[in-house]
C-alpha cells in the first residue's frame, strides 16, 4: 500500500521538477532519493506488517511478506538502474523529469499488479504499467526505430489488453460467484466450466505477451531494440519480472486448485519460449538484440514457476527476479557505455577495460547459471519446483538443454571481451567514472552474494 | 435473452475486430479495430452482469452485478487513456514518415 | 418473438455489419463512421440491458470523444481513400481463415453446454446512475483514484511525445 | 564439529586464498613462485591430512559441518575419507609439478594464469571432499570456469571454439546431473539440523543414500548422473571434446584436464552414483561396460595412427579411463581396488607424458610425429625419463599402472570372462602405439626441428624424477595405497545389490 | 654361510645394482669399470646361484615371500621367490652362460661410445635380473613381472642401435609379439584368481585346488599360458619377432634370443607340469604347436644367408623341439635340451659373433668363406657348436634330442618321423652354415681379407668354455639304455613329474643308430653341395618360398597390421570426426541453423506477428477445450 501511494505521489513530483527545475541533473538525483525512500517505506511495511496510510481497500489489495518483498527486489533493482544508468536517461530527450515520473507511475503499475487481489486492478495496474511504456519506447522522437517500436509495442499492447478483458469478462461470466476477486473463483467440481476455461486461455495468452512468452513474444525483439537502451534495460527487467510476478499471483490464486486442467498450456508456452529465446539468440550480432532474445530466454525459465505452482516456484522467482534483474541492469549499463553495440564492440574490452569486463562476465555468468552465481540460485530454484511438481519431468530436461545452449550466446560476448584483441576503442573512458565502476562491483558483489547465501533474501519471504 | 446470443454476438464483433488487426495496414483502422475488440467485450460484461442479476447468487447482494458495470467504466477509462497515447505516437510516426502504414515498419527485424 | 427479440436482432445485425463495413471501407473517415454505428447500436444493446449508465457513457466517451479525436486526426494526416496500396489477398484469406476459426473454436466449445442462462432484460436497477455511482465511490474508490495515475501518465506521454523540440 | 579448521577446509581455502592473491601479483616471477610456493604448502598440509587418516581417532580434523543454506537442507559439508583423500592428495602433489616443470613458459598476465591454476585446484579439491550433493556441483562447475578461461586465453590456435565445445559439452552434463540431485533431494527424508531445527529434505550423503527411490526411478536418475560424469571421464561416445581440447590447452592446464579434471568422473561414480543407486548401477553395469570396453579398443585403435602427439595421449587417456570406469561398474574387491590405485597412477604418469611432451612441444614448436626424431640423440635423459613413463603408461610391471590394471582386469575377468579379454587387447594395442610414438619421435636421426633441442632442466628432472620415483614406488610396493583405500574399496562394494 | 637360501634375494638385486650403477653413471664411469661391474654382479650371482644349487641338490624347496605385494580380501598376494631343482638350474644356466656373454661383451662392443657401453651393459644386467625374477618368482604374478621385464630388455637391446629405423621396428615388433602372448598369460592368471583365488605356485598346485578346477578351466588357464610361451619362446603363430630380433648385438642374441629369455615358456609350462599333466588337449596343441615350428623354421633356415638369420630361425626350431617335448610330456627333455641348447646355441651365436667382428660387421655368409684359416679358434668352437646341435653321438645335443626324439616315438610314430627328418634339416642347414662359412674360398672385398683376424682372448674365451660344455653338457642326462642314470631326472624329480612314455632299450638303441646315421648323411649332403660354395642366384620354386619364409611376415601384414591400421584410420577419419564428431558439431551446426531460421519469424511486420499470435491461440485453444 505503502509503495502503491507513494510511487504515485513521487511520480508526480517527479512530473512538477521538469516544470520547474530547469537542470537536467537535478531530476536523477530526486528520482534517487525517491526510490530510496520507496524502498525504505516499502521495507517498513514489510517489517512491520501495517502500511503508513491505511486505506479500506474493501480488500483489491492484499499484502504480504512474499509480495512485499518481491516489491523490495523490483526497487531495490530500480534504484541499481538509476545510480548505474541515470544518466543515460538524462541523453534520451530534454524531459528528463517526465521520464521519471513515468518510471514512477509504472512502479506504481508494479506495485498494483504485485498486490491486486481482483482482476480490475490487475488490469488497471498493467495498464499503468503499459502505457508509461509506450511513451518510453517512442521517447527518442527523432529516431525512426524508437517510433517503430512505440506504434509497434502500442499496437501489440492494446490488442493484448483486449484479450485479456475478454478473458476476464468470461471468467466473470463463468464464475457463478459473480466476482471479479481472484480468490472468489468457483471453478466447480471436477472439470472447470468451460467460459472459465475459455477465460483462462485468453488470459495465459494475454499474460504470455506481457511476459513476453512465445509465440505471444514478438514485439520484444523488436521493441528492445528499438527503445532507447536505457528504457530496454528497464523493461526488460523490473517490468517484465513484475509480469512475471502478476502473472503467477493470478493463476495461483484464481487457478491454483485445478492447475492439473492448465498445466499443458504452460508446458506448450515454456518450451517454444526457451526454444525461440535460446535458439533465436545464438545468431544475433547485436548485443541489445540478443539480450532481447535472452530475456525471452530467460522467462521461459520463469514459466517454470507458473509450470510447478508450489512454494519453490514462489521463492525461486524472487530470487530469479532479483538475479535476473540485477545482472540485466547491470549488464545493460555497461552496453549503455559501448561505442559498438554490436558483439565486435566488446572485442577486448578486458584490455581495455578490465574492471567492466570482470563485472560483465559475472553478470553473464549469473545469467548463464553458473553456480555461486545468484543466476544459479534461481535456476537452482526453478528445478526444484518443477521436479517437485511431479509431472512432466520431461519439460526440466528440456530446460536444462536449452541453458545449455544459453552458454552459447553469452559466452559469445565473454569470449569477445576476453579472447578477442581488437583496435578501437571500445568504451570512451570519459563516460567512466570510479563511481560508475564501483556501482558495477556492487551490482556484481549483490550477485555473488545471492548466489552464495539466498536465505539473505528469501528469509524476507518467511518474515 | 439467452446469454449465448450475446456471446455470439461480441465475439463476432471481437473476432471482426481481430480480423480487422490482421489484415488492415493503416495503423488508425487496426487501432480502430482494437477499440472495436474492447467495444465487443463491454458489450459482454454487460450481458454478463445482468446474467449474473438474474441468478440466485447476486440476488443476495446488488452490488455484485454492479461490479461488471463497474469493470466497463473502467476499461472506457482506460481505452481514453490509451487513444490519447496511441494517437500521439501515431501522428508522431506520421511526422517522420508521413505515412501510417504499418507494414512500412520493419526497420527492426529478425 | 417478442419486441426484446426483435429489437436484439436488430441491433445485432446492425453492430455487426456496421463493424464489417468499417473493415471493408477503404477510406478511414467512412471506417470511423461505420465504427461510431457500431458504439450506437452497442449503446442500444445497452439500453435493451437496463445499463443506462454506460449506455449514455458509451455514446458520450466513445462516439462522442473517442471517435472524434480519431476523426480529428485522420483529418489532420489527410489521409485518402486509396492510402493503403494494393492488398495482398492471401494474407487477408489467411487472416479471415485464422480469425474465423478461431471464432469457431470458441463458439464451438461455449455452445456445447445445454443449459439456457438467461439474461435480464429492461429491467434491473444495477445499471442505473445512482446505484453505479454508490459503488464507485464506495467500494471502488481505490481504482477510480488509482485511474488517475493512467491520466496523468497519458497525458505526460501527450506532453513528450506531441510537444515539437 | 572441531573447534579447529579441518584439514579438508583448509585444501579448499588455501588454493581459493592464493589464487585470489595471485590476481594481484605484478610480473611474471612473481606469480610464478607464489603459484609454486602456495602449491607447496597445500602439499604439506595434504601430506599432513595423510597423517590423520584413522577416522575414529581424528574425525574433527577431517569432518566439518557448517549451517549453509538451511531452508533447503543444504549444509557445507565436507570430509576426507579414502577416495577422497587420495585424490586431493593427487591434486595436491600434481599442482607443484605441474608448476615446477613448466616454469620455462612464459605466459602472457601470468597473475591471471597462474591466480585461474589456483582456482581450479580449489574447485578440484572442493570436489573431492565436499559430502553435501549441492557443494559437489557447486565445485563440480566451479572447477571448470577457470579451466574456461586458462583453455581460451592461453591455448592453441583453434582455442577458442574448442574450449566453448568443451564447456557446453560439460556444462550441458552437469545440469542433467542437477535435475537429478533435485530429484533425489526430493526423496531424501527430513533431516534434524543438531541445533533443533528440521529442513523437510537434505542434500546430505547420507540423506541421498537413505532416499526413498523405487529401481524405476534409480533407472533414469541414474543416466542423469551419469551421463554428467561419462562426459567428464570422458567415456565413449562422450569423449570427442577431449582431444582437441588437450591438443588446444596450454599443457599445464591439459596436465590439470588430463590427471585430475578426468578423475571428477570416476570420483563421482564412486561418491554418488554407486552409493546412490545401487539398482541401477546392477542393473546397467553391463551396459556401462560394455560402452567402456567399445571406446577401450576403440581409442586405442585410433591412437595407433594419430600423428598429433597430444592428440596420442588423449585417445591412450581415453582408454585408460574406460578401463577404470568398466572396472568402478564391475563392483568387486579386485577391479574398484584396482581402479583406485589407477586413478592415482594415472594422473602421475599422465603428467609425467605431459611434461615431456611440453617440453618437446616448447623446443621445437611441432607435436607431430611424422615431423619429429631422434630426440634420443640429443636429450637422452628425457629420452629415459620418456620411456619409463611410457612403460608405465602401458603398465609394465613393477610401475604403478601395473598394480592397478592387474587387478582391474581381474577383477573384469570375475564378472565376465570376455569383458577382460576384450579390454585386454587394449595392452596390445597400448604397446603398439605407445611403442610406435617412442620410436618416431625419439628414435631414428634428428632432423631440423630436432637438432637443436636440449636435454632437461633441473627443475623438469625433479618433477619427473618424483613422478618417476611414485612410478615405482607404487609399482613395487602397491601395499601402502591399498590400505589407504581399502576401507573406502569395501565400504563400495557393499553396495553391489 | 649359515643358509645360503637366506640371501637368495641378493641373486637378482646384483645385477639389478649393476643395472642402476652403470645406468645413473653412464657419463662417468670408464668403459673398463663398466665392463668390470656388469660382468662382476653377474659372477657373483653366479657363484651364490652355485652355492644355491648346492643347497637344493638334495630335493629342498625354499619358499620365501619378502613382502605383501598385494593384499586385500580377494587376493593375497607376495612378493615371493621359490627355489627348488628347477629354478636352481635355470639360475645357473641364466648366471653361467649369462656372464660368459657379458665378458664376451667387453670385447665386443668396444668400439661403442662409453654411455652407449654403459647403456649396454646396464641393459644386460637388467635383464638378467628380470630373467632371474621370472625364474625365482614364487608366484604366477612375480613370475609374470620377470616375464615382462625380459621382454622390455629385449626390446631396449634390440633396439640398441636405434639410429636405424629397421632396428627400432624389428624391437617394436619383438615387443607387441610378446605383449600378444603376455596378453594370454595374463588372463590364465586372472583365471587362476577367479577360481583359485591365489596365483601362489604351491598353492596352485596342490590337489585341493586342482580339485576347484574344472577340466574346462584347466584347458582354458593352459592354453592361455601357452599362447604366453608362444609369445616368449617363438613358437607358431607368435615367431616371427625373434628372426627380427637378430637386428640387435650379436651377444644379446646369444643370451636373449638363444640361451634365457626365449626358453622363459618351456620353463613356465615345465613349473606348471602339474597343470599341464591334467590336460590332454593342451597337450596336444602343445605337440604340434612345437613339431609344426621345428619343421618350418629348420625349412627355412635352409634358405637364409644372414648368418644371424640361420641361427634365429635354427633357434625356433629347436625351441620347437622343446615343445614338442613339453607336449609329449618329457618334462625332462624338455628342460635338458634348454641346457645342452644353452651351451651349443649361445657358443654358435658368439663364434658368428667373432666371425661378425672379423668381418667388420658383414653378416651375409655368401660374402664369406674359408675362414677356417685365419680364425681357427671360432671355427674348431664353432664346428664343435654344429656338431652338438646335429645331434652327432658324443656331444651335448645328442643325449637331449634323442631323449625328446624317444618321447616323440613312445607318443607317436608320425611325430617321430616328422621330427627325424627335422633333425636331418638341422644337421644339413647347420653344416650349410659351417661349410659356407668356413670352407672354401673368402668371397668378401679385400679390405674385408686384410682385416681379417681371430678375436681377442674375451671373445674366445668364452668361445672356448662354452664349447667344452656344449661337448660334456650332455653327460648330465645319459639314458639309461646307454648305461647312465640321468642325474637330471634325478635332479628334477621333486619338482617335474615326467610323464614320457619309457622305451625299452632296444628300441633305444635303433632310434639312436638310425638318426645318427641319417645325420651323418645329412652332413655329408651338406659338404658335398656346399664345400666350394659359389654365390647362386636367387632361388626358385620352393626355395624361393623358404627363402621368403613362406611368406608368414607378408601374411601377417595383409591380415593383421594393415586392418588395424586401416581400422584406425576408419575409426579416426569417418566415425571419429564424422561420425560421433559430426554429430557433436551437427547440434552446434543444427542451433545455428535454426537460429537462422527462426529469426526469419521475426518478419518486423506487426499484421505478421498478429497472425502468429492467433495461430498459437488457436494451439492453446485446441489444447485447452479439445485436449
Amino acid at each position: 500500500m505503502n509503495a502503491i501511494i507513494f510511487s504515485a505521489v513521487w511520480g508526480i513530483v517527479m512530473m512538477f521538477s521538469g516544470v520547474f527545475i530547469k537542470s537536467k541533473t537535478t531530476p536523477r538525483y530526486l528520482a534517487i532519493i525517491g526510490i530510496i525512500l520507496l524502498f525504505v517505506l516499502n521495507a517498513v511495511q514489510l517489517n512491520s506488517g501495517k502500511a503508513l496510510i491505511d486505506i479500506d481497500t474493501h480488500d483489491m489489495i492484499r499484502t504480504n511478506s512474499f509480495n512485499l518483498s518481491f516489491l523490495a527486489v523490483v526497487f531495490g533493482s530500480t534504484l541499481l538502474f538509476f545510480l548505474l544508468s541515470g544518466r543515460d536517461v538524462e541523453k534520451v530527450g530534454e524531459h528528463v523529469g517526465e521520464y521519471f515520473a513515468l518510471i514512477f507511475f509504472v512502479l506504481c503499475g508494479v506495485a498494483l499488479s504485485a498486490t491486486f487481489n481482483t482482476l480490475l486492478l490487475l488490469f488497471i495496474g498493467i495498464e499503468i504499467i503499459s502505457i508509461p511504456l509506450y511513451i518510453l519506447t517512442g521517447s527518442d522522437k527523432r529516431n525512426l526505430k524508437s517510433n517503430e517500436a512505440a506504434l509497434k509495442y502500442f499496437l501489440m499492447g492494446s490488442f493484448s489488453t483486449g484479450i485479456m478483458l475478454m478473458g476476464i469478462a468470461f471468467i466473470y461470466g463463468g464464475n457463478s460467484n459473480a466476482s471479479f476477486f481472484i480468490n472468489n473463483i468457483d471453478l466447480g467440481q471436477g472439470k472447470m466450466p468451460v467460459m472459465i476455461a475459455v477465460g483462462l486461455v485468453l488470459l495465459v495468452i494475454s499474460m504470455s505477451f506481457k511476459v513476453s512468452a512465445a509465440p505471444f513474444h514478438f514485439w520484444t525483439p523488436d521493441v528492445y531494440d528499438g527503445s532507447p537502451t536505457v528504457f530496454t534495460s528497464f523493461m526488460s527487467t523490473i517490468v517484465k519480472v513484475a509480469g512475471f510476478f502478476a502473472f503467477v499471483r493470478l493463476f495461483e490464486n484464481a487457478f491454483g486448485k485445478i492447475q492439473d486442467q492448465w498445466q499443458m498450456l504452460i508446458v506448450v508456452i515454456t518450451i517454444a519460449t526457451l526454444l525461440i529465446g535460446n535458439v533465436t539468440a545464438v545468431f544475433q550480432q547485436s548485443v541489445k538484440r540478443m539480450m532481447a532474445y535472452s530475456s525471452i530466454a530467460q522467462a521461459g525459465f520463469m514459466l517454470l514457476a507458473l509450470f510447478a505452482m508450489n512454494d519453490w516456484g514462489k521463492e525461486g522467482l524472487v530470487l530469479y527476479a532479483a538475479a535476473y534483474s540485477v545482472a540485466t541492469v547491470g549488464f545493460f549499463a555497461i552496453i549503455l557505455k559501448m561505442n559498438d553495440y554490436t558483439i565486435e564492440g566488446f572485442n577486448g574490452l578486458a584490455k581495455q577495460q578490465p574492471v567492466i569486463a570482470l563485472t560483465a562476465t559475472i553478470f553473464l555468468l549469473s545469467l548463464t547459471g553458473i553456480p555461486l552465481t545468484a543466476g544459479f540460485m534461481g535456476k537452482f530454484y526453478m528445478l526444484m519446483a518443477a521436479v517437485e511438481n511431479g509431472q512432466n519431468y520431461w519439460l526440466v530436461i528440456v530446460a536444462v538443454i536449452f541453458a545449455a545452449i544459453s552458454a552459447y550466446y553469452y559466452f559469445r560476448i565473454i569470449q569477445a571481451m576476453y579472447f578477442k584483441s581488437s583496435d578501437q576503442v571500445a568504451m570512451d573512458s570519459v563516460e567512466i567514472n570510479p563511481r560508475f565502476k564501483i556501482l558495477l562491483i556492487i551490482s556484481a558483489a549483490i550477485i555473488l552474494i545471492l548466489g552464495i547465501y539466498p536465505e539473505l533474501l528469501l528469509g524476507w519471504l518467511y518474515h | 435473452m439467452d446469454i449465448k446470443a450475446y456471446i455470439i454476438l461480441s465475439l463476432t464483433l471481437f473476432t471482426i475486430g481481430i480480423i480487422g488487426v490482421l489484415v488492415r495496414r493503416n495503423a488508425i483502422i487496426v487501432f480502430m479495430c482494437i477499440e472495436l475488440m474492447l467495444n465487443a467485450v463491454n458489450l459482454l460484461m454487460v450481458a454478463f452482469s445482468k446474467m449474473h442479476a438474474a441468478s440466485a447468487v447476486a440476488k443476495a447482494s446488488v452490488n455484485y452485478a454492479s461490479d461488471a458495470q463497474i469493470f466497463v467504466f473502467f476499461i472506457m477509462v482506460v481505452a481514453a487513456a490509451e487513444v490519447s497515447v496511441g494517437l500521439a505516437i501515431i501522428v508522431m510516426l506520421y511526422r517522420n514518415t508521413h505515412s501510417v502504414d504499418i507494414n512500412f515498419l520493419n526497420r527492426l527485424k529478425n | 418473438m417478442s419486441i426484446i427479440t426483435l429489437l436484439f436482432i436488430l441491433l445485432s445485425a446492425m453492430a455487426a455489419g456496421s463493424a464489417i463495413m468499417m473493415l471493408l471501407s477503404k477510406s478511414p473517415v467512412k471506417s470511423i463512421l461505420w465504427l461510431i454505428v457500431v458504439f450506437f447500436a452497442i449503446s442500444g444493446h445497452y439500453v435493451l440491458l437496463n445499463a443506462q449508465f454506460l449506455a449514455i457513457v458509451n455514446i458520450i466517451v466513445y462516439a462522442g470523444a473517442i471517435m472524434v479525436l480519431f476523426l480529428f486526426v485522420v483529418m489532420l494526416m489527410n489521409l485518402n481513400a486509396e492510402s493503403e496500396p494494393a492488398k495482398n489477398y492471401r494474407l487477408h484469406f489467411i487472416g479471415i481463415i485464422s480469425g474465423g476459426s478461431l471464432l469457431i473454436i470458441i463458439l464451438s466449445a461455449l455452445m456445447k453446454n445445454d443449459q439456457q442462462q438467461l439474461v435480464q432484460m429492461k429491467i434491473g436497477d444495477q445499471g442505473l446512475i445512482a446505484n453505479l455511482g454508490k459503488v464507485l465511490f464506495t467500494n471502488y474508490v481505490l481504482p477510480f483514484e488509482i485511474a488517475s495515475i493512467l491520466f496523468l501518465s497519458a497525458m505526460i506521454g501527450a506532453v513528450i511525445i506531441g510537444k515539437k523540440n | 564439529m572441531g573447534s579447529y579448521i579441518t584439514f579438508p577446509e583448509l585444501l579448499i581455502w588455501l588454493p581459493l586464498v592464493a589464487g585470489i592473491i595471485s590476481f594481484f601479483l605484478k610480473g611474471q616471477n612473481a606469480a610464478r613462485n607464489w603459484a609454486i610456493v602456495a602449491s607447496l604448502i597445500i602439499l604439506a598440509v595434504s601430506v599432513a591430512s595423510l597423517f590423520y587418516a584413522d577416522d575414529a581417532r581424528y574425525a574433527s580434523y577431517n569432518r566439518v559441518n557448517y549451517y549453509w543454506l538451511k531452508y533447503i537442507g543444504n549444509s557445507f559439508y565436507v570430509g576426507l575419507d579414502g577416495t577422497g583423500r587420495l585424490l586431493s592428495f593427487l591434486t595436491a602433489l600434481s599442482f607443484p609439478i605441474i608448476f615446477i616443470s613448466t616454469q620455462k613458459n612464459n605466459y602472457k598476465n601470468p597473475a591471471a594464469f597462474y591466480g585461474l591454476m589456483l582456482l581450479t585446484q580449489a574447485g578440484l579439491m572442493g570436489v573431492f571432499v565436499a559430502l553435501d550433493a549441492l557443494l559437489f556441483y557447486f565445485f563440480w562447475e566451479l572447477a571448470l570456469i577457470p579451466v574456461y578461461f586458462l583453455c581460451s586465453k592461453w591455448g592453441g590456435e583453434k582455442r577458442i571454439q574448442t574450449t566453448f565445445k568443451f564447456f557446453v559439452y560439460t556444462f550441458g552434463g552437469s545440469l542433467l546431473m542437477l535435475i537429478g540431485i533435485i530429484y533425489v533431494y526430493l526423496h531424501t527424508p527430513q533431516r534434524f539440523f543438531e541445533d533443533g531445527s528440521v529442513s523437510q529434505h537434505s542434500f546430505a550423503l547420507q540423506s541421498f543414500m537413505a532416499a526413498l527411490l523405487n529401481p524405476e526411478e534409480q533407472q533414469w536418475l541414474f543416466w542423469l548422473f551419469f551421463v554428467a560424469f561419462a562426459i567428464k571421464m570422458p567415456v565413449f561416445p562422450f569423449h570427442t571434446w577431449q582431444p582437441d581440447t588437450y591438443d588446444q590447452s596450454p599443457t599445464s592446464v591439459t596436465m590439470v584436464l588430463s590427471g585430475i579434471m578426468v578423475k571428477m568422473g570416476l570420483f563421482g561414480v564412486i561418491r554418488w552414483l554407486i552409493p546412490v543407486f545401487p539398482f541401477a548401477v546392477d542393473s546397467f553395469s553391463n551396459v556401462v561396460i560394455i560402452l567402456c570396453i567399445a571406446g577401450i579398443i576403440y581409442a586405442s585403435c585410433i591412437a595407433i595412427m594419430q600423428d598429433n602427439l597430444k592428440k596420442l595421449i588423449a585417445y591412450s587417456s581415453i582408454a585408460h579411463i574406460g578401463l577404470m570406469c568398466a572396472a568402478l561398474f564391475a563392483l568387486n574387491e579386485l577391479s574398484v581396488q584396482g581402479a583406485m590405485i589407477q586413478l592415482f597412477s594415472h594422473g602421475i604418469n599422465i603428467i609425467g607424458m605431459w611434461i615431456v611432451v611440453d617440453m618437446i612441444e616448447r623446443q621445437t614448436g611441432v607435436k607431430n610425429i611424422s615431423q619429429l626424431g631422434g630426440i634420443a640423440h640429443k636429450a637422452p635423459v628425457l629420452t629415459i625419463f620418456l620411456v619409463i613413463i611410457a612403460l608405465a603408461n602401458i603398465a609394465l610391471p613393477l610401475t604403478n599402472a601395473f598394480v592397478g590394471e592387474f587387478l582391474m582386469f581381474s577383477g573384469l575377468f570375475q564378472m565376465n570372462v570376455w569383458y577382460a579379454a576384450a579390454a585386454g587387447i587394449s595392452v596390445i594395442l597400448a604397446a603398439v602405439y605407445t611403442l610406435r610414438m617412442i620410436q618416431k619421435v625419439f628414435y631414428g636421426n634428428t632432423n631440423s626441428l630436432t637438432e637443436g633441442i636440449k636435454d632437461i632442466s633441473l627443475a623438469e628432472k625433479l618433477s619427473l624424477t618424483v613422478i618417476v620415483a611414485f612410478i615405482f614406488f607404487l609399482g613395487i610396493m602397491p601395499q601402502p595405497i591399498i590400505e589407504f583405500t581399502k576401507e573406502a574399496v569395501s565400504q563400495l562394494i557393499a553396495f553391489k545389490k | 654361510m649359515s643358509n645360503i637360501l637366506e640371501l637368495i634375494w641378493l641373486i637378482p638385486l646384483l645385477p639389478l645394482i649393476g643395472f642402476i650403477i652403470n645406468g645413473l653413471g653412464r657419463n662417468k664411469l670408464s668403459k673398463r669399470l663398466v665392463g668390470i661391474i656388469g660382468s662382476g654382479v653377474i659372477l657373483a650371482s653366479f657363484i651364490l646361484s652355485m652355492l644355491v644349487f648346492m643347497q637344493v641338490k638334495n630335493g629342498t624347496t625354499f619358499n620365501v615371500s619378502y613382502f605383501d605385494f598385494i593384499n586385500i580380501n580377494a587376493l593375497q598376494l607376495g612378493f615371493e621367490f621359490k627355489l627348488d631343482a628347477l629354478s636352481s638350474l635355470f639360475l645357473l644356466i641364466i648366471t653361467g652362460v649369462g656372464f660368459l656373454i657379458h665378458v664376451y661383451s667387453t670385447s665386443y662392443m668396444h668400439e661403442e661410445a662409453a654411455k652407449d657401453f654403459a647403456k649396454y651393459f646396464s641393459f644386460l644386467n637388467l635383464f638378467v635380473f628380470s630373467m632371474l625374477l621370472l625364474v625365482m618368482g614364487g608366484n604366477f604374478v612375480i613370475m609374470f613381472i620377470g616375464w615382462e621385464g625380459v621382454g622390455l630388455c629385449s626390446y631396449l637391446l634390440i633396439g640398441y642401435w636405434f639410429t636405424k629405423e629397421e632396428n627400432t621396428n624389428a624391437a617394436n615388433k619383438a615387443f607387441i609379439m610378446n605383449r600378444i602372448g603376455d596378453l594370454g598369460f595374463l588372463l590364465a592368471v586372472f583365471w587362476l584368481v577367479a577360481k583359485v583365488g591365489s596365483v601362489n605356485f604351491d598353492v596352485v598346485f596342490s590337489a585341493a585346488s586342482l580339485a576347484k578346477l574344472s577340466s574346462t578351466d584347466i584347458t582354458g588357464i593352459t592354453l592361455l599360458l601357452f599362447i604366453g610361451a608362444t609369445g616368449k619362446s617363438a613358437q607358431i603363430p607368435l615367431y616371427t619377432w625373434l628372426p627380427d630380433a637378430m637386428a640387435g648385438p650379436t651377444p644379446v642374441s646369444a643370451l636373449i634370443h638363444a640361451a634365457t629369455m626365449v626358453t622363459a615358456g618351456i620353463y613356465m609350462i615345465a613349473r606348471s607340469n602339474a597343470l599341464f599333466s591334467l590336460s590332454e588337449f593342451t597337450l596336444a596343441v602343445i605337440t604340434i604347436t612345437g613339431l609344426v615350428t621345428a619343421l618350418v623354421a629348420a625349412s627355412i633356415a635352409i634358405q637364409q644367408n644372414d648368418i644371424k638369420k640361420v641361427l634365429a630361425y635354427s633357434t625356433v626350431s629347436q625351441l620347437g623341439f622343446m615343445f614338442l617335448a613339453l607336449g609329449t610330456g618329457n618334462y625332462v627333455a624338455a628342460v635338458f635340451h634348454v641346457l645342452t641348447h644353452a651351451f651349443f646355441k649361445a657358443l654358435l651365436f658368439l663364434g658368428s659373433g667373432s666371425v661378425i667382428h672379423a668381418m667388420g660387421g658383414e653378416q651375409d655368409i655368401r660374402n664369406m668363406g674359408g675362414l677356417h684359416k685365419h680364425m681357427k679358434i671360432t671355427s674348431i668352437t664353432f664346428l664343435i657348436g654344429c656338431l652338438a646341435i646335429s645331434g652327432i653321438p658324443g656331444f651335448s645335443g645328442f643325449f637331449s634330442k634323442d631323449e625328446i626324439l624317444a618321447g616323440a616315438y613312445g607318443h607317436s610314430q608320425l611325430i617321430y618321423a616328422i621330427a627325424l627328418f627335422t633333425a636331418l634339416l638341422t644337421a644339413f642347414y647347420m653344416f650349410r652354415l659351417y661349410f659356407i662359412t668356413f670352407t672354401g674360398k673368402f668371397r668378401g672385398t679385400h679390405e674385408q681379407e686384410h682385416h681379417l683376424h681371430e678375436s681377442p682372448s674375451a671373445i674366445t674365451i668364452p668361445l672356448i668354455i662354452l664349447a667344452v660344455l656344449s661337448i660334456i653338457g650332455g653327460y648330465i642326462g645319459v639314458p639309461e639304455a646307454l648305461g647312465g642314470k640321468h642325474e637330471l631326472a634325478l635332479f628334477l624329480s621333486p619338482v617335474v613329474k615326467s610323464a614320457a612314455h619309457h622305451l625299452d632299450h632296444n628300441t633305444e638303441y635303433l632310434l639312436m643308430g638310425l638318426s645318427t646315421v641319417l645325420v651323418l648323411a645329412a652332413i655329408l649332403f651338406a659338404w658335398v653341395k656346399f664345400k666350394n660354395y659359389k654365390a647362386a642366384g636367387e632361388a626358385t620354386g620352393f626355395g624361393r618360398i623358404l627363402q621368403h619364409k613362406w611368406y608368414v611376415d607378408e601374411i601377417y601384414d595383409a591380415v593383421i597390421v594393415n586392418p588395424l591400421r586401416y581400422i584406425s584410420d576408419f575409426f579416426d577419419k569417418i566415425i571419429e570426426k564424422k561420425g560421433i564428431d559430426g554429430l557433436v558439431n551437427g547440434v552446434g551446426k543444427a542451433v545455428n541453423y535454426g537460429s537462422r531460421q527462426l529469426r526469419l519469424i521475426q518478419s518486423g511486420q506487426v499484421g505478421a506477428y498478429v497472425l502468429l499470435m492467433v495461430i498459437g491461440m488457436l494451439v492453446l485453444f485446441i489444447i485447452q477445450l479439445f485436449a
